[in-house]
C-alpha cells in the first residue's frame, strides 16, 4: 500500500506544480513512461535469460563474453542492431514497410495501459479493459500483415498469411477461456477481476477445475498469439526465413523483435491478473511487500515457463496446427465455460467444485481419446526412411 | 491422453536445465578460448609437408611431383620447381618446390592430395586456428609455414604416421634390395665378364 | 464540438475517401482500417466504451483480415479503376452522392431536433449493457446467434471449392 | 468529458454514409464495392449512438444494443459476402461487376 501511495504522491506533486494547460498530457506521459521503461528492461533482462536458459536445457552456457556472466550481453546486441545498415527493398511499399513495425510495437505496448499493477495502480481504468486489450490485440494481425505484404517477398507474404490464420484461430479459444474467468467475476473491468480474487492463493481462479483448465488453454492460446515456440510457425527460420520479417533489418527487426516480447509480457500480465490473482501475494501476511512486485514475479514465473517450452518442443506443423486449435482447444474453451455455469449455479461451493471437475475430465478424457484415434494421429511410417525400399 | 508426452519433455529439459549446474555430464559445452577439449587422434583438417630430420628444407620429403596440383578439386595448391637436383631419402636426385603454397581460405580439406601423394610427402594437420586478419596474404600459406617435422606428425597422427614410416621404411628396403641386387648382378656381371676374359686366353 | 472531434472525423472522413478512391486495393482496405479505427474513436467521445472496443475488435481484427484475405485469393482478376477511367460515369456517381450529402445535411441543419437537446450527462456502463442484453433483448439476441452460425457454415460452404471437395485421402501406399 | 454536438456526429455520419454511396457507384471491384456498404453501415450506428448520447432518457441502453447487433450482422453480411466474392472470382475469374455474363448462353 505504501508504495502504491508513494507512486501516486510524486506523481500528483509533479502534476500540480505543472502549467494548467500541461496536465492532462503530463499526467499521461507520468502514467506510460514507468510502464514503458519497465517493460523495456524486463525486454533486455529476459532477451538474456532465454538465451542463459536455453543454453543451460542444451548443454550450453549460454552468451557468457559481454561483461561478468555476460549481462551486458543486452547492451551489446542492441548496438549491434542499431548501428546496421537498414535496408529497404527497391520494390518495397516504403511507408508501409516503415510503419508495420511500429504499429506491431504500439499494439503491444497498448495492451499494458489496461493491466492493473497494484490496487490503485491502472494506467486507464476501463470499464470494459479487457475487451480493449483483445481489440487491440487484434490490430497485431493487420500489422503482421503489413510487413508481410509491404516487403514484396514470396516468403514473407506467405509467412504473415500463415501468421494471421494462426493467430486468427487461436484468438476465438483465447477470448473463451477468459470469458470464463469473467463469468465467475461477473466483470470486464480488469481490475475487478484482480480485486475478486483477494485473500490467499485459494481465492485465485487458477485453484478450481475450470480456472486450471481455463489459465492452461489461455496460456496454450497465448503461445500462438504471441508466435512463440511450439507455434513459431510465422517465422519458422529453418522454412519461412522468419517469415514477415524477412526484409527487415537493423532497427525495425529490434523493433519487431521488441514487439513480440512485450506482446509476450502483456499476455503473461493478463494471464496472471485473470487466473493468479493479479497483484495480490499469495499469503495475506505477505502483503507488507508491494503489489507490482507480485505482478511482475506471476509475469516472470510465466515467462520461464515459455522459455521451458520453447527448450523442449518442436515446432509443430501448419495442418497440426490448426487442427489443434479447432479440434482441442475450442470444444474444450466450451466445455470449459459450461463447467464454470456449473461452478456458479451450484453455490461456487464444493459440490459445484467437484461437478465442474468432473465434466473437465470427462471432456479432456473423451476428447483425447478421440483425437488421438484418428487415423492422422497414429504413428507414422516414413516411407523412405524406414519402409521397404529402405530395407532392400 | 493428450499433454503426457509433453510433460515428459518438459521433465528431461527441466533435469538438463538444473543439472548442468552441478552435473559435468550435463554440461558437455567447453569455454573455447581458455579450454580446449584434447582433439581427436584422426581429427584432421588442413594440409601440411612433412621434413625428416631436423633441417626443413633439406629434409622436406616433397619432390614437386605436381600430382597434388593438378588432383586438388579446388586448385588451392601451386608448386614451382626448382632448377637443380637434390638427393632424396633413398639418394636419388629429385628435384625441389621453390614455390608451394597452398590457399587455406580455398581448401576445402577432401584430403585427396594426401591420397595422391606418392612420397608420403603432404599429409593433414589438425591446427584449425587460422583466424587471420588479412585474408588474402594471411591465409595463403607458404612453403615454411607449412613444413612440419616428422616428429609434430608422429604427436599429433601416432598411428599414421607409424604406418607411413613402415612404408617408408620398406620402400627404403626396396630400394636398398634392388641397389644390392643391381650391385649383385652388377657384380656377377663383372665377375662373369672377368672370368670371360680370364677364360678367353685359357680357350685359345 | 471539441478539438478531438474535429480531428478524428477529419482523419476518419479522409481515410474513408482514400478507401474509396486509391488505385492500390491493400492501400484501399488499410486506409478503410484507418476509418474504422476513427469511428471507434468517435464513439469513445460519445462515451460508449464497449461499443467502440467492439468496433475495433471486429471491424479491424475481423472484417478487414477478411478483406485482405479476399483480395489476396482474388489477384489476377483486379481490374484497376484508373485504366478504364470513364469521366461520364464518374461525374454522375459523384453528383449522386453529392446531392444525397446535400438532402442530408441540409435537413439535419433544419430539422428541430439539434436545437431542442443538448449533451446529456450519462454513461454507458457495460452491466446495463449486458442486463439488457440477456432481459429485454434476448430474443433478437439468440436470432443474432442462430444467424452468426448460419454465416459462419455457410460462408464456408460458399467458398470451398465445388469439385475438390470432399479431398480423398490418397492410400499411402509403401512403394 | 464534454462530448461532439449531435449535429456535428449527424454531420459527420452523413459524410460517411456518402463516401461509402460513392465507393459503391464509382469503384469497379466486388471488394471494394463491399467495403462500401461497410462504411454505410457504420455511419448509420454513428448515428444510433449519437442520438443515444443525446437522448434525455438515461436509464436505457438501447443505441448502444442496436449497434452491437448491426456489428453483428455487419460481420456475418462480410463473411457471406466475401465468400460470394471469392466463388464469383472462380466463376468468372474477374472480380469487376461489369464484366460478369451469362457464361451459360
Amino acid at each position: 500500500m505504501w508504495f502504491e501511495d508513494l507512486l501516486i504522491q510524486i506523481k500528483s506533486v509533479l502534476v500540480l506544480n505543472a502549467p494548467e494547460g500541461l496536465r492532462p498530457i503530463l499526467s499521461a506521459m507520468l502514467s506510460a513512461t514507468p510502464i514503458l521503461s519497465a517493460f523495456g528492461g524486463l525486454f533486455a533482462a529476459v532477451t538474456l535469460l532465454e538465451r542463459k536458459m536455453l543454453g543451460r536445457i542444451q548443454n550450453r552456457y549460454g552468451p557468457n563474453r559481454v561483461g561478468p556472466f555476460g549481462i551486458f550481453q543486452p547492451v551489446a546486441d542492441g548496438i549491434k542492431m542499431l548501428t546496421k545498415e537498414d535496408i529497404v527493398p527497391k520494390t518495397a511499399d516504403h511507408s508501409i514497410h516503415f510503419l508495420a513495425p511500429l504499429l506491431l510495437l504500439l499494439t503491444a505496448m497498448l495492451g499494458l495501459s489496461v493491466i492493473p499493477y497494484g490496487e490503485k495502480l491502472v494506467a486507464i481504468r476501463f470499464e470494459a479493459g479487457i475487451v480493449f486489450f483483445f481489440a487491440v490485440g487484434g490490430a497485431a494481425e493487420l500489422a503482421v500483415f503489413m510487413a508481410g505484404w509491404a516487403s514484396r517477398n514470396k516468403y514473407a507474404l506467405l509467412g504473415s498469411l500463415r501468421a494471421i490464420a494462426q493467430m486468427v484461430s487461436y484468438e476465438i479459444p483465447l477470448i473463451l477461456s477468459s470469458v470464463c474467468v469473467l463469468m465467475a467475476a461477473g466483470t470486464l473491468s480488469l481490475d475487478e477481476v484482480a480485486k475478486s480474487q483477494s485473500g490467499s492463493m485459494l481465492s485465485w481462479y487458477i485453484m478450481t477445475p475450470w480456472g486450471l483448465m481455463g489459465c492452461v488453454l489461455f496460456l496454450i492460446a497465448t503461445l500462438a498469439e504471441v508466435n512463440r515456440s511450439p507455434f513459431d510457425i510465422p517465422e519458422a527460420e529453418s522454412e519461412l526465413i522468419a517469415g514477415h520479417m524477412t526484409e527487415y533489418s537493423g532497427f525495425k527487426y529490434a523493433v519487431f523483435f521488441l514487439a513480440e516480447f512485450v506482446a509476450m509480457f502483456a499476455m503473461c500480465a493478463l494471464t496472471a491478473t485473470l487466473f493468479l490473482g493479479g497483484y495480490h501475494p499469495p499469503l495475506p501476511i505477505l502483503a507488507f511487500i508491494p503489489g507490482p512486485f507480485w505482478l511482475f514475479a506471476k509475469l516472470m514465473v510465466l515467462v520461464l515457463l515459455f522459455i521451458w517450452i520453447r527448450g523442449t518442443m518442436p515446432r509443430l506443423r501448419a495442418d497440426q496446427l490448426m487442427e489443434f486449435a479447432w479440434k482441442f482447444m475450442l470444444p474444450m474453451a466450451v466445455i470449459n465455460l459450461i463447467s464454470t455455469g456449473c461452478w456458479i449455479a451450484l453455490g461456487r461451493g464444493s459440490l459445484g467444485w467437484g461437478l465442474s471437475a468432473l465434466i473437465n475430465l470427462a471432456a479432456y478424457g473423451a476428447l483425447s481419446r478421440w483425437l488421438s484415434s484418428r487415423p492422422n494421429q497414429q504413428k507414422r511410417t516414413y516411407r523412405f526412411a524406414e519402409g521397404p525400399m529402405h530395407a532392400a | 491422453m493428450i499433454g503426457k508426452g509433453i510433460l515428459k519433455g518438459m521433465m528431461e529439459t527441466a533435469r538438463n536445465l538444473t543439472g548442468s549446474f552441478h552435473d559435468p555430464e550435463r554440461l558437455t559445452t567447453v569455454s573455447y578460448p581458455e579450454e580446449k577439449i584434447p582433439a581427436k587422434e584422426n581429427a584432421r583438417n588442413f594440409p601440411f609437408l612433412v621434413y625428416d630430420g631436423d633441417d626443413w628444407e633439406s629434409g622436406l620429403r616433397c619432390v614437386s611431383c605436381q600430382i597434388c596440383e593438378k588432383e586438388c578439386p579446388p586448385q588451392c595448391i601451386y608448386i614451382e620447381k626448382d632448377t637443380q637436383k637434390k638427393a632424396d631419402f633413398l639418394g636419388k636426385l629429385q628435384f625441389q618446390p621453390k614455390v608451394f603454397d597452398i590457399d587455406v581460405s580455398v581448401c576445402m580439406g577432401c584430403q585427396i592430395c594426401v591420397e595422391v601423394c606418392p612420397f608420403e610427402s603432404i599429409r593433414m594437420d589438425r591446427d584449425f586456428e587460422y583466424a587471420k586478419s588479412d585474408r588474402f596474404e594471411g591465409l595463403l600459406l607458404h612453403k615454411e609455414q607449412l613444413a612440419k617435422s616428422n616428429k609434430y606428425y608422429h604427436q599429433i597422427h601416432p598411428t599414421e604416421a607409424t604406418e607411413t614410416d613402415a612404408i617408408r621404411e620398406g620402400k627404403r628396403q626396396d630400394h636398398l634390395a634392388k641397389e644390392r641386387a643391381k650391385a649383385e648382378k652388377l657384380a656377377q656381371a663383372k665377375e662373369a665378364a672377368s672370368k670371360s676374359q680370364s677364360k678367353e686366353p685359357n680357350k685359345e | 464540438m471539441t478539438t478531438v472531434f474535429c480531428i478524428t472525423a477529419l482523419t476518419t472522413l479522409a481515410s474513408a475517401v482514400a478507401a474509396m478512391s486509391l488505385r492500390n486495393l491493400v492501400h484501399c482496405v488499410l486506409c478503410l482500417t484507418v476509418s474504422f479505427i476513427g469511428m471507434a474513436m468517435v464513439y469513445l467521445q460519445l462515451s460508449s466504451q464497449f461499443v467502440g472496443f467492439a468496433q475495433v475488435m471486429v471491424y479491424v481484427g475481423a472484417v478487414a483480415i477478411l478483406m485482405i484475405f479476399a483480395l489476396l485469393m482474388t489477384r489476377g482478376g483486379q481490374e484497376l479503376f484508373m485504366r478504364e477511367w470513364r469521366p461520364m460515369h464518374w461525374l454522375v456517381g459523384g453528383l449522386v452522392s453529392l446531392a444525397l450529402l446535400a438532402v442530408l445535411v441540409g435537413s439535419i441543419l433544419q430539422s428541430p431536433v439539434i436545437q431542442n437537446t443538448g449533451p446529456v450527462d450519462k454513461v454507458e456502463r457495460v452491466k446495463d449493457l449486458g442486463q439488457s442484453l440477456v432481459y429485454e433483448y434476448l430474443l433478437p439476441l439468440e436470432a443474432l446467434a442462430l444467424l452468426l452460425t448460419v454465416a459462419l457454415i455457410g460462408a464456408a460452404l460458399i467458398a470451398l471449392p465445388p469439385k475438390q471437395y470432399p479431398i480423398k485421402p490418397q492410400p499411402r501406399e509403401n512403394s | 468529458m464534454n462530448s461532439p454536438s449531435l449535429a456535428a456526429c449527424l454531420i459527420f455520419s452523413a459524410c460517411l454514409f456518402c463516401t461509402g454511396l460513392a465507393g459503391v457507384l464509382l469503384r469497379r471491384n466486388l471488394i471494394l464495392i463491399l467495403a462500401g456498404i461497410e462504411l454505410m453501415l457504420n455511419a448509420a450506428n454513428i448515428n444510433f449512438v449519437a442520438f443515444w448520447r443525446h437522448h434525455p432518457a438515461s436509464d436505457d441502453v438501447a443505441g448502444p444494443v442496436m449497434v452491437l447487433f448491426a456489428l453483428a450482422i455487419a460481420a456475418a453480411e462480410a463473411a457471406v459476402g466475401l465468400a460470394l466474392v471469392i466463388s464469383i472470382f472462380r466463376h468468372y475469374k474477374s472480380t469487376n461487376p461489369e464484366t460478369m455474363e451469362d457464361k451459360s448462353s
